[in-house]
């Protein structure tokens, strides 16, 4: 089990090198790092300065070292736009993309993992095929659209709720409808065909023959095979919950890092595009790896023990 | 010795008795499915010749007239925007760079996964470990993101835009190529075929390209409308397709400036992507059970 | 004629294999074949039997120069086998074949078996179309198929008529030598005799060598001029077919002989104990030692050579010739 | 013979898929008397497991099953999901091929014993670990206490099938039900897990029915043999009538067809042809087209089960008598 853990942590680290190596190659690829970070018309001795602080004389190597010590102190250098720390600026838009993003994946579990099982049971039922029609819908509808339509619906409309902000907690709900809605279609249709890939294995039956009541053969040994793939998928969500919600707080002026992003790539601001990178890649090396973890207590067969063959 | 086998009745072999069955076996949904697509690869193609208007062509008497049967004339059947620019039209044109945008990411994802997933399954060791490592890293991170900060560190034109897309899911195709091809390296048809003497060319040109292609086409039918999604997606946020351009994404983040006023500028592309999404899924998961009864 | 065929020595082929999961996994060499020395002569059959992981089939493909070995070699008519993939180990194929379990999977679902039947002449390109065509058509009478299945897919035919056309195949450029690999263990009961009766009218009429792999003691005799017995790698008992079976001397041989349940009147059993042990951790000594009910100290210790006894038998036991031995049997 | 344990008459058992159903039984008849031994013998698609799995109501839902299954007067077809329950496990078990995925993977062996115990014995805690142990005894499992705390993906085979076997033995069930419990097993441990299955029945007096496509295995485990050819009994009887005076053609072409280990080597006879594809089978007797003897009436009407001697039943149109083949007659040689 440390071994394993060992060996978890170690590819958890080397994505995040791996995400900096990326962003370093393709800063280095793109130009003069010192004109695009500072933009054309910053002073020279600016510009002079940003070079002498990132290094950019010495070569490629040294500049890498230094770029990978400075991005691990978490200097991605200042934004163009105020002049403060890039950091700064996207750790404080954190728990507003949380406000949202976390009751939406509340909502994609708790809806998509019931009506996927459900539907897996009732193969081919009414109830089954309504499951998989929406599920559908909800994978082919671009998350802006079913933001634009729900808002024509309840703010245009009906008045009901508010369309765009961030003054009142009923400004999340939108937003938050928005990313569970399809989260939960893609859960459910993946719950359903986990549970059907289960419920056809040969011990499925076994424990059937073996006089285990129905309920207790789903409950007991159909579920927690189910449950394995499953923990991928929400693990990919969790690990792509700001990325989702690059498009919804867009379209609902939600200031969380989704829109900052946005905003930074519109204007180039690379310092802090830099740093929005290295968050959502540390997030997201963070929830794979609790995934690894939630697989080795879940799953006996990867835990690494010494098998007999 | 003799062998008496019960010969199975010859197959019928008129091929058009054949498909005119296939039709008539269609399920409804994805005949109408079929439908639509056909009807936007026609839209595709012939879209010079389609077109009412120039998509940038002004008519500032008309600004914001509804589409047909909300008050609109024929004119303009899908209505006209702020500065009475015909729906129809750009929504013409926006269909032609968005199926394109597709197409050409497909392709590229397509071609590249299966190149890399075939290096991997036949040199292993290093490049193997390589392509190995490649793939996970691109399926670590959301490829919005990834798109984003190439994005802003190139800036945007329409070929880097397009190559972008072809970046999305080639790792889908690596995967499964190599895996395929692994397959039938270790006990398989191609481990038979390498064993009659067969060079590189005749295993991968004439038998693994041939066996995993359905498998392959039934992928590109998830990374065609995935790619419809990711390309609206970025030019709604202003990131993508760049004016005087325009795609389906593009007139949906133009038109929800209007959603109060004018809702079908954004209406009209977003039921065009909805549709064709959906009609792509529809297809594909169709071809796939009929390719693999199994997954049944 | 006793010019020998093919002639392999000391093959080995050992992987490395990680014991644990994950980078920090132990390394472990998993010895899949440890030391087999063969040879076979035209127009004989040499059976190879033994339990699963035993080595069979990897011996198979070593002998075939279809993997490279670790140590060892192959012969072919007195000259060493080529690296794989090499032009000269290309020209060779058509002088040796193999012949698959699974014969759906050892063919290319997407063309007719008439096509794949005509291929190897089409890689080594010596004739014409229908020179091609032709001798597929001699071929496939040969093996019991028909004309008409000529322009089948592999899935329109059966399994026995599968593993016809994969004859056919292998039989196109008339090799000396076919590899069997558990030929009609994926077969049903009914179909098995079908096609061994093939193999052996083949062998009668073309002189084909074969190395005949199987975990079917009763095939294997069926088949086989000469059987050799496979435990973890090694060679444990090597003799002519009936005799071997009639009188097995090793320890394993034995008891692998009483395991296979027969329709005659029951016979003595020597039931062993547990499973074979893991390749990876292979028993010090006599590799047998763990489950031979007449291990000594001397077995633990030291790793018996196959002798040939005085009447041919070759067996790698320390205590095959003592009497208490005999006695037990 | 004594009242029956088990009879099964008339079992139909069809599947349905896209519109279309294919038979797979065909009115089976067959009785097991309490402790005895049967084996049942076919290739694949005879129809030989799926007619316990019918039975059990194990079979998914595009099944639909006719005719009638009893155990002790107690219909199981179409019974209603308690009563299946209770008579899985608890009057008849059954063990599969492939031991290790018929264990569940998540969880711990001694766990998946537990469950059983608990079910048929209702015991608990302490009391039923001690029975689990006692289990994994009987099936001959060493160090049964570390055991407990395994996966099954850290057994073999041979030890995953003792467990299946300890689990089939918790409900002390009247029959036990093997389908093909050695085949994924290497000889050694077939021979072991054969002897065991020997040494239980012998220690329990439990009724057994032994599923195969070996005809050694069968004849070296049973009393009684029924043989399956798509989805039809064509010969049943006792174990030496069967192996020495098989009187249905198919039978004495498996027999011709085998190879031996002992005596001379003589040549194989062959049964031309293919078995039947699922639901394919002639309208007639479905081994006509194979058959050296056949008729015409073979082809077109589907022969009764005769008794053709003591306990010795065969589903043939001719009454091919004692110690004749069908295989060595003249008109067999081709």
């Amino acid at each position: 089990m440390l071994l394993f853990t060992a060996s978890r942590a170690l590819r958890a680290a080397l994505t995040i090198l791996f995400v900096m190596t990326f962003a370093f190659v393709v800063l280095r690829l793109s130009g003069d790092p010192a004109l695009l970070i500072m933009s054309v018309d910053a002073p020279p001795e600016a510009i002079k300065a940003f070079r002498e602080a990132w290094g950019l004389e010495r070569p490629i190597w040294e500049q890498y070292l230094s770029y990978i010590g400075h991005a691990f102190t978490g200097d991605f250098g200042k934004s163009m736009r105020d002049g403060r720390p890039a950091i700064d600026l996207v750790m404080e838009r954190v728990p507003a993309t949380l406000a949202i993003t976390l009751p939406a994946l509340a909502l994609k579990v708790g809806l998509g993992i019931p009506a996927g099982v459900y539907a897996a049971l009732h193969r081919n039922s009414f109830a089954d095929r309504m499951t998989m029609a929406v599920s559908v819908a909800g994978f082919t509808m671009p998350s802006f659209v079913l933001a634009l339509l729900l808002v024509l619906l309840f703010s245009v409309n009906l008045g009901w709720l508010p369309a765009s902000g961030a003054d009142s907690p009923t400004y999340a709900i939108l937003p938050i409808i928005t990313l569970g809605a399809s989260g939960a279609a893609i859960m459910a249709r993946f719950t359903r065909s986990a549970m059907l890939e289960v419920l056809g294995q040969p011990y499925i039956r076994a424990a059937s023959a073996k006089g285990v009541e129905w309920r207790r053969v789903i409950s007991h040994h159909a579920l927690p095979n189910a449950a394995i793939p499953t923990v991928t998928i929400i693990g990919f969500m969790i690990g792509s919950l700001v990325a989702g919600a690059v498009v919804v707080e867009s379209v609902f002026a939600w200031p969380g890092i989704g829109r900052l992003l946005v905003s930074a790539v519109a204007n180039r601001d690379l310092a802090v595009v830099q740093a929005i990178l290295m968050v959502i890649a540390t997030w997201m090396v963070l929830a794979n790896f609790t995934v690894d973890m939630a697989y080795g207590w879940l799953d006996p067969r990867v835990r690494g023990t010494a098998a007999a063959h | 010795m003799a062998v008496r086998d019960a010969l199975p009745a010859p197959l019928p072999t008129s091929g058009l008795s054949v498909i005119a069955r296939r039709i008539a076996r269609l399920p409804f949904a994805v005949s109408l499915a079929t439908l639509w697509l056909a009807l936007m690869v026609v839209v595709a193609l012939g879209a010079d010749l389609l077109l009412p208007y120039s998509i940038t062509a002004f008519d500032l008497k008309a600004r914001l007239s509804p589409p047909l049967f909300f008050g609109g004339t024929f004119a303009h059947p899908l209505g006209t925007d702020e500065l009475g620019r015909d729906v129809l039209s750009r929504l013409i044109m926006s269909i032609r760079m968005s199926l394109l945008i597709a197409l050409f990411g497909t392709l590229i994802a397509a071609t590249l996964g299966t190149l890399l997933g075939i290096l991997a399954a036949h040199f292993r060791r290093f490049v193997e470990t390589l392509i190995l490592m490649a793939i996970d890293f691109q399926a670590s991170m959301p490829f919005m993101i990834i798109a984003l900060s190439v994005l802003a560190f190139f800036g945007n034109s329409l070929p880097l835009f397009i190559g972008l897309m072809g970046f999305h899911s080639w790792e889908r195709y690596a995967r499964i190529t190599r895996g395929l091809t692994l397959a039938a390296n270790e006990q398989g048809y191609a481990s038979a075929v390498r064993q009659l003497g067969a060079g590189p060319g005749r295993i991968y040109g004439r038998h693994v390209l041939p066996n995993i292609a359905s498998t392959l086409i039934v992928s590109m039918t998830l990374t065609f409308p995935e790619i419809i999604l990711l390309e609206s997606g970025l030019s709604f946020l202003g990131l993508g397709v760049q004016p005087p351009l325009t795609s389906l994404g593009n007139m949906v983040g133009y038109g929800r400036e209007y959603i109060t006023r004018a809702p079908w500028i954004m209406l009209a592309p977003a039921t065009v992507i909805v549709l064709t999404t959906l009609s792509i899924s529809l297809l594909g998961d169709w071809v796939r059970d009929k390719l693999d009864p199994t997954l049944r | 004629m006793s010019m020998t065929l093919l002639e392999a020595t000391g093959l080995r082929r050992h992987y490395q294999v990680r014991a644990g999961r994950g980078p920090f996994g132990a390394k472990a060499v998993l010895r899949a074949v440890d030391g087999v020395s063969l040879s076979l002569k035209p127009g004989r059959t040499l059976g190879l039997v033994g339990e699963s992981g035993c080595g069979k089939s990897t011996t198979g493909k070593l002998v075939l120069g279809f993997i490279p070995p670790t140590a060892g070699t192959v012969r072919y008519r007195g000259t060493d086998m080529p690296p794989a993939g090499t032009p000269a180990w290309r020209a060779l194929r058509p002088r040796m074949q193999m012949v698959y379990q699974d014969p759906l999977g050892a063919l290319d679902r997407r063309l007719p078996v008439g096509v794949q039947i005509m291929e190897p002449l089409a890689i080594h390109g010596a004739k014409s179309p229908a020179e091609q065509r032709d001798r597929a058509a001699g071929v496939m009478a040969a093996v019991g198929l028909q004309m008409h299945q000529f322009d089948r897919y592999p899935h329109e035919l059966s399994g026995g008529q599968r593993q016809r056309v994969v004859l056919a195949r292998a039989l196109m450029t008339e090799p000396d030598l076919l590899v069997c690999d558990e030929p009609i263990s994926a077969l049903d009961v009914s179909i098995q005799a079908q096609v061994v009766n093939l193999l052996l009218d083949l062998q009668d009429q073309m002189g084909i060598a074969y190395l005949f792999i199987s975990h079917d003691l009763k095939v294997v005799r069926q088949v086989s001029h000469e059987v050799a017995v496979m435990y973890l790698g090694r060679i444990v008992e090597q003799g002519e077919a009936e005799d071997l079976f009639a009188r097995p001397l090793h320890p394993y041989t034995r008891a692998l002989v009483s395991a296979i349940p027969v329709l005659g009147p029951r016979r003595e059993r020597l039931l062993l104990q547990g499973d074979p042990p893991n390749p990876v951790d292979v028993p010090s000594g006599c590799s047998f030692h763990t489950r031979c009910p007449f291990a000594t100290a001397a077995c633990r210790a030291e790793t018996p050579a196959l002798r040939t006894l005085p009447d041919g038998r070759q067996v790698a036991c320390h205590r095959v010739e003592e009497p208490a031995l005999q006695v037990a049997a | 013979m004594t009242a029956p344990l088990v009879e099964v008459t008339g079992l139909t058992v069809d599947f349905e898929r896209d519109g279309r159903s294919s038979r797979a039984v065909d009115g089976v008849d067959l009785a097991i008397a309490p402790g005895e031994a049967l084996g049942i013998v076919g290739e694949s698609g005879s129809g030989k497991s799926v007619t316990w799995l019918a039975a059990l109501g194990l079979l998914p839902a595009r099944a639909r099953v006719g005719g009638s299954v009893r155990i002790d007067k107690q219909q199981l077809i179409g019974a209603a999901p308690k009563v299946l329950e209770g008579v899985r496990g608890k009057r008849i078990a059954m063990i599969f091929q492939d031991p290790s995925s018929c264990l569940n993977p998540v969880h711990r062996i001694g766990w998946q014993l537990v469950e059983a115990l608990k079910l048929h014995r209702g015991l608990d805690g302490a009391a039923a670990e001690a029975a689990t142990l006692r289990l994994l005894d009987q099936v001959g499992i060493a160090d049964a206490r570390r055991r407990l705390g395994d996966f099954p993906h850290q057994l073999s085979g041979g030890l995953n099938q003792r467990v299946m076997i300890a689990m089939a033995l918790a409900g002390e069930p009247d029959l036990l039900i093997a389908d093909e419990p050695t085949t994924a097993l290497d000889a050694t441990i077939q021979a072991q897990i054969l002897a065991l299955l020997a040494s239980i029945r012998r220690d329990t007096g439990m009724a057994l029915v032994l599923i195969s496509h070996d005809l050694g295995v069968v004849a070296e485990n049973v009393n009684r043999v029924a043989v399956m050819y798509a989805g039809r009994l064509v010969e049943e009887a006792m174990g030496q009538d069967l192996f020495g005076a098989a009187r249905h053609p198919y039978t004495q072409g498996l027999l011709a067809a085998l190879p031996t280990l002992t005596g001379p080597r003589r040549r194989l006879a062959a049964i031309p042809g293919t078995v039947p594809e699922p639901g394919k089978a002639p309208p007639g007797c479905a081994f006509a087209p194979r058959c050296p003897l056949a008729e015409p009436r073979c082809q077109s009407e589907p022969p009764p089960v005769r008794h053709v001697g003591l306990m010795h039943r065969a589903a043939c149109h001719l009454q091919i008598d004692v110690g004749v083949s069908a295989w060595n007659l003249p008109r067999a040689a081709e």
